[in-house]
């Protein structure tokens, strides 16, 4: 009885018996922990170029959490040898505050502007995932209307993101931020839109459940519609002066391969799961949302190294306006918001639901479990930029410090939403 | 004897000093450069512009460089406290007296070294490297074939590395 | 409830390739001798009912449904923890009792005492054949001494930060984790704070807010020097 | 025009003129020292307003404009602001380095800049060996950095210094070599000569620069790309590379400090493009024979201006090499680019006497098409493009 657990062991014996009990959990003995070290047996660790042995004294550095380049208080621990990474290990939490807790001392319509401040970047995708899940919880239609509403702010928040991000890596490679300024020109246009559809520009909390806050105030769709067609303009730009680029060739080809069975054993979601060559977008595999409407293509990479992953976010946005051109043109009249809901006092009935769309970054989940209260009993977010740090060692690792940088720009962290 | 020249060769002996003294390897190697950038303006004051710039530019910008990197790199941190004359310290002054003694009886007595100097600004570049291109061609084809071997041999120890340590992790 | 499952904002995909719950079930327990699997039923979404796996199997179990070919779930998506106080439950009986020689019906109430849990629960879905979700769950023994379960990092590398994030803010002990830290909180706390019975500390706005709430508290941790 | 022209010599010698005798020689050494280090911190001034500006511009902002008309008076703010912050020295650093390296950073960089011609029988300091000298002083600043990156004790700081002097070494290797075909084509290191070199125009019309060579041509290219490096600026601006290791050696540097590092980088600009100018387009002479009314001086700081907007350019478009790539590009590009470069130029010079018809144009296939075919052998060697091939992707419905 006091020899450590051993769960393989426990099933051979009871493969070998039939007949084991849980309780044969050895309850007195103090909890033993492996060792850590790479256990995972599914898939090997991720095929990064040929670690030599060190050939100098393995040097620690831990870069940020006040790193310029770290996209917030982030840590990683780093053991160099020379200029290679021999070991990384991401740090966080300094960002948190718990926001699972808040969420389950608040009312389910209290969650809604929280949820903003998840994936500041977001706060629309953020918006509609928690919704889709409290509507799945309490079994809510949404009118046509506000699906249309849903689709056209959550692709342009795919847009900010995505123009953003790029703007980002490539500051993070050094272009003393011409590619992040003209990004966020076009991030401001479609801020403005936010602006005036929802009173705020970054903490939107616009979505309802059962539909949105209020509808589109008047010629916001006019607006809305000008921003999406110079988009492309955008785009063309931002490939014109950099996609082609030998500098930026050189730096992120072959850098930080994800192999696709690591990527979806480990989780990877979004724009890097689909640089693997995963053909996995919750647009198209839930089809949540009216999303089975629209035609787009889901844009697939080959290599799953950075330069993949830049260029998903650049065929992502192309892909998005063609949605955007669509649902502009084919939203109807009617209301907004299922006059049913009450959404003060809102009580789903008893049970549980997770909800999940494809935000931005990844798939963004809510899982929500009512006890027929005012307050969720639980309250979780699946958080992508989190989970999709899992591999972000593997990625990194024979590769040097600088190229950790910019691996590490091309997973999109927000730390809000990593730190909750 | 000028007070220019006084004042490098006291800034000069100092900075060579310091460069046997001081406890810091870095500090130690800082010192020499200090040393070497005396004796560069020493010959600058004698009007040799030439030598003056190479003796920078390949004392103070290489091989004080390589000192200092060949100190960071192999972390000459861990003698710190130790300074780096040679010991037993009779050894180091029987050595220096011999160079010195050498130097003054070369000047002294050789019949070459008694020739006058020449005036200032004679040090003509292009008889320089008349003078090295015609008269000292194979010594210093010599030199440079020394040069390259050395570099060879030190890429070659550089690369085998018989007593690299076992990685830790 | 069933009106989501036709409303188009329902995410439950293509869940249709997928064995009910029940011969799922019954799939796992043939091929995972010994293993214990009851169907926790979920009246708000009912195809997001959920398994619940007893945790010497549940490594077993997770890897059948990873590499059963129809099943395929090769994709951990959400790991997450829920504490479960212990659940009163009050049952009025009518009994008869003598009292003072007679018989007397009275009503009483027994209170039920179900002991508390913590659960880990796990969503699965496949991206190669893209259905889900399956929902695991493995509960604790209690709340207090004996918080383990098995670790399905090594099944889905996904759960790793999961897990130890359920570790952090639950106390969950994950058997088999490779790299069981605290990762949210810093590695000096010692709670848990998601559990539902845990109270913050009444010091933790200590550092110089000058609020007249949190002073005299801070005090008491810390008597200050000059002032005690 | 003339007068114009030699406004400021003739300046410089009316003050020295009302010295007596003894007096005059150390006189006129104050006199350049004080123009040299005057003209160029004000020179330091300006570029920092026209990089913020042109940024700006490039980046689709108004840059400065706060601080006097179109914000002109900023680098004057700054410099104020650098003055009062407080000047910070790390507990565990060395004093004594830490102190020294910023003015060891800069003083070398003042030095290089007194051998620069910048107008007719205007230079400081005509050195014999004038060209080395200016190199010479560049190997000093190496050892600036690396004071400032030990004496910081400050992980980054020692990295970066490092990185830095790496960087540099390697790029000095092609900058001096590139600089030296130059020397050898004139026979002789002094600035002054190598500008007189250049004298004389092309069928009386298009200067006789360097330039205009096929030698030259690839020279220039060459000796611009090391000059980059050199100085640190992008795409070569590792050393301070910001998202990587911060600010590299001058991390741990605050207040005035600081602002001698700036002062010193920029100052290194000016001598390499300063240098360019003199090895290459002329130095202070027009590039048109019906251009030269205009004032040399003033030819000499236009060409500096350009110099600088092109900086300022590669510095709003270019994203950062990475540190084994900015080595490789050293050592398997420039080094092998350079020394062809010679053969080049000896070809060049060798065919100099050729009486055969269209023996000019002959000269240029020669010499010209050896560094072409070099250029593409090598810069498809190490072209990433050649490693990758183009990419497809391949779109889900």
């Amino acid at each position: 009885m006091s020899k450590p657990l051993d769960f393989d062991a426990a099933e051979q014996l009871a493969m070998a018996t039939g007949d084991v009990e849980p309780e044969q959990l050895d309850h007195d003995a103090p909890v033993s922990l492996p060792p850590p070290g790479p256990r995972y047996e599914a898939v090997p660790r991720a095929a990064s170029p040929a670690i030599p042995e060190p050939e100098g004294e393995l040097l620690e550095v831990s870069v940020g959490p006040h790193h310029p380049s770290t996209h917030g208080v982030f840590r990683m621990n780093v053991v160099l040898d020379g200029e290679k990474i021999v070991q990384l290990k991401p740090v966080f939490g300094y960002l948190h505050r718990n926001h699972e807790k808040l969420g389950e001392q608040t009312t389910y319509l209290g969650n809604m502007p929280y949820t903003d401040r998840l994936d500041y970047f977001c706060s629309l995708s953020n918006n509609w995932a928690y919704a889709l899940a409290v509507e799945k919880l309490a079994g809510l239609k949404v009118p046509e209307r506000a699906e249309y509403i849903r689709v056209i702010t959550a692709e342009l928040t795919r847009l900010v993101n995505h123009s953003s991000l790029v703007g980002f890596l490539l500051h993070d490679m050094g272009t003393m931020g011409t590619p992040l300024m003209y990004a966020f020109r076009e991030r401001e246009k479609i801020l403005d839109a936010f602006e005036a559809l929802t009173g705020a520009r970054m903490m939107c909390n616009y979505h309802r459940f059962g539909g949105c806050r209020v509808d589109l105030p008047p010629g916001w769709l006019d607006q809305v519609r000008t921003i999406v067609d110079n988009f492309p303009r955008f785009i063309d730009e931002m490939e014109r002066l950099l996609s082609e680029n030998e500098v930026l060739i050189a730096r992120t080809h072959g850098v930080g391969v994800l192999p696709p069975e690591l990527a979806v054993n480990a989780g990877v979601t979004g724009p890097s799961l689909r640089a693997s060559g995963i053909n996995y977008d919750l647009r198209k595999v839930d089809r949540y949302g009216i999303y089975d409407r629209f035609q787009f293509r889901v844009p697939l990479g080959e290599k799953g190294d950075v330069y993949d992953r830049y260029m998903m976010r650049i065929l992502e946005m192309r892909e998005s306006v063609k949605i955007l051109q669509q649902a502009l043109r084919d939203i109807p009249e009617g209301p907004v918001i299922d006059p049913k809901v009450r959404l003060r006092n809102f009580t789903p009935p008893v049970g549980e639901a997770y909800g999940r769309i494809e935000a931005p970054k990844g798939e963004l989940g809510f899982y929500l479990i009512s006890d027929g209260s005012k307050k969720p009993y639980r309250y979780r977010i699946r958080p992508p930029s989190f989970i999709n740090l899992t591999v972000l060692e593997d990625m990194c690792r024979g590769h040097t410090l600088a190229d950790a940088v910019i691996i590490l720009g091309a997973v999109d962290i927000v730390l809000g939403e990593v730190d909750r | 004897m000028s007070a220019t020249f006084a004042i490098l060769a006291t800034w000069t002996v100092l900075a060579a000093l310091g460069a046997m003294a001081l406890r810091k390897p870095v500090h130690a190697a800082l010192s020499l450069v200090g040393a070497l950038m005396g004796v560069a303006f020493t010959y600058l004051n004698l009007g040799a512009e030439f030598i003056t710039a190479v003796q920078v530019l390949v004392y103070v910008g290489a091989v004080a460089i390589l000192i200092v990197f060949v100190l960071q790199l192999t972390r000459g941190e861990g003698v710190e406290g130790e300074s780096l004359a040679v010991q037993p310290a009779s050894l180091g002054l029987g050595i220096a007296l011999l160079v010195t003694g050498g130097l003054i009886a070369a000047v002294v007595f050789l019949p070459d070294w008694r020739a006058a100097w020449p005036e200032k600004g004679d040090v003509a570049l292009k008889r320089l490297g008349e003078v090295l291109m015609n008269r000292y061609v194979v010594a210093l084809e010599a030199i440079g074939l020394l040069l390259t071997i050395a570099m060879i041999g030190a890429v070659l120890i550089a690369l085998k590395r018989p007593d690299s340590q076992p990685p830790e992790s | 409830m069933s009106a989501c499952a036709s409303s188009p904002t329902s995410g439950g995909g293509a869940s249709g390739s997928l064995p009910s719950l029940e011969a799922l079930r019954d799939r796992l327990l043939e091929a995972v001798p010994g293993a214990q699997i009851q169907i926790q039923p979920n009246p708000a979404v009912p195809e997001q009912s959920s398994l619940v796996v007893d945790p010497a199997h549940a490594v077993a179990v997770a890897r059948y449904l990873r590499d059963a070919e129809d099943l395929r779930l090769d994709y951990c998506s959400n790991v997450t923890g829920v504490d479960w106080l212990d659940a009163f439950t009050e049952e009025t009986v009518t009994r008869t009792r003598v009292v003072e020689g007679r018989e007397v019906t009275v009503e009483e109430t027994i209170r039920h005492r179900r002991p508390g849990y913590l659960e880990v629960v796990y969503h699965l879905y496949s991206m190669s054949l893209r259905h889900g979700p399956v929902i695991l769950r493995q509960r604790t023994r209690n709340r207090v001494d004996d918080t383990r379960v098995a670790s399905l990092t090594p099944v889905w590398r996904s759960a790793e930060f999961q897990e130890r994030e359920v570790y952090d803010l639950f106390g969950v002990q994950f058997e088999g984790h490779p790299d069981l830290r605290r990762i949210l909180m810093w590695d000096e706390f010692a709670d848990h704070p998601m559990r539902k019975d845990y109270v913050e500390p009444d010091d933790y706005e200590y550092e110089p807010t000058p609020n007249a709430e949190i002073l005299p508290k801070a005090r008491r941790h810390y008597p200050l020097e000059g002032t005690a | 025009m003339n007068a114009l022209d030699q406004l400021f010599v003739n300046l410089k010698q009316a003050i020295v003129g009302w010295f007596p005798g003894e007096w005059r020689l150390g006189v006129s050494v104050v006199i350049s020292a004080a123009a040299i280090v005057g003209v160029y911190a004000g020179l330091f001034a300006i570029t920092t307003w026209i990089e913020r500006k042109g940024l700006g511009r490039i980046q689709n902002r108004p840059g400065p404009n706060r601080v006097g008309p179109f914000g002109l008076l900023q680098p004057l703010a700054d410099g104020l602001k650098a003055l009062i912050k407080e000047d910070i020295i790390p507990q565990r650093a060395d004093r004594l380095v830490h102190t020294l390296a910023p003015i060891l950073a800069v003083v070398p960089v003042i030095l290089a800049l007194a051998v620069i011609p910048v107008g007719r029988n205007m230079v400081a300091v005509d050195l014999q060996a004038g060209l080395i000298f200016f190199f010479a002083m560049g190997g000093v600043k190496e050892i600036a950095v690396f004071m400032a990156g030990w004496g910081s004790r400050n992980a980054y700081s020692l990295l970066g210094s490092m990185r830095a002097i790496a960087q540099m070494i390697s790029y000095e290797m092609p900058l001096v070599l590139s600089g030296l075909v130059v020397a050898m084509a004139v026979g002789s290191l002094s600035l002054v000569d190598i500008i007189e070199a250049q004298a004389g125009y092309y069928g009386g019309v298009l200067a006789r620069w360097h330039v205009f060579t096929p030698w030259g041509l690839a020279g220039f290219l060459l000796f611009l790309v090391a000059a980059t490096a050199e100085a640190n600026r992008t795409p070569f601006d590792l050393p301070e590379g910001e998202s990587e290791i911060i600010a590299g050696h001058m991390l741990e540097y605050s207040g005035f400090k600081y602002a001698l590092f700036f002062l010193g980088e920029y100052m290194g600009l000016f001598g390499m493009s300063g240098l360019a100018i003199t090895l290459f387009l002329g130095g202070w002479r027009a590039p048109f024979s019906f251009l030269e009314w205009i004032p040399s001086w003033m030819w000499f700081f236009g060409k500096l201006f350009a110099f600088i907007a092109f900086f300022v350019w590669l510095r709003g478009t270019l994203p950062r090499l990475r540190a084994d790539q900015l080595m490789e590009f050293a050592w398997k590009f420039m080094l092998p680019m350079v020394l062809l470069d010679v053969v080049a130029l000896a070809l060049w010079q060798y065919t100099a006497h050729w009486s055969v018809p269209l023996a000019g144009l002959w000269r240029w296939v020669l010499s010209g098409g050896l560094m072409f075919v070099a250029y593409l052998g090598l810069a498809r060697l190490i072209s990433p493009r050649r490693r990758v091939g183009p990419r497809t992707y391949r779109f889900a419905e």
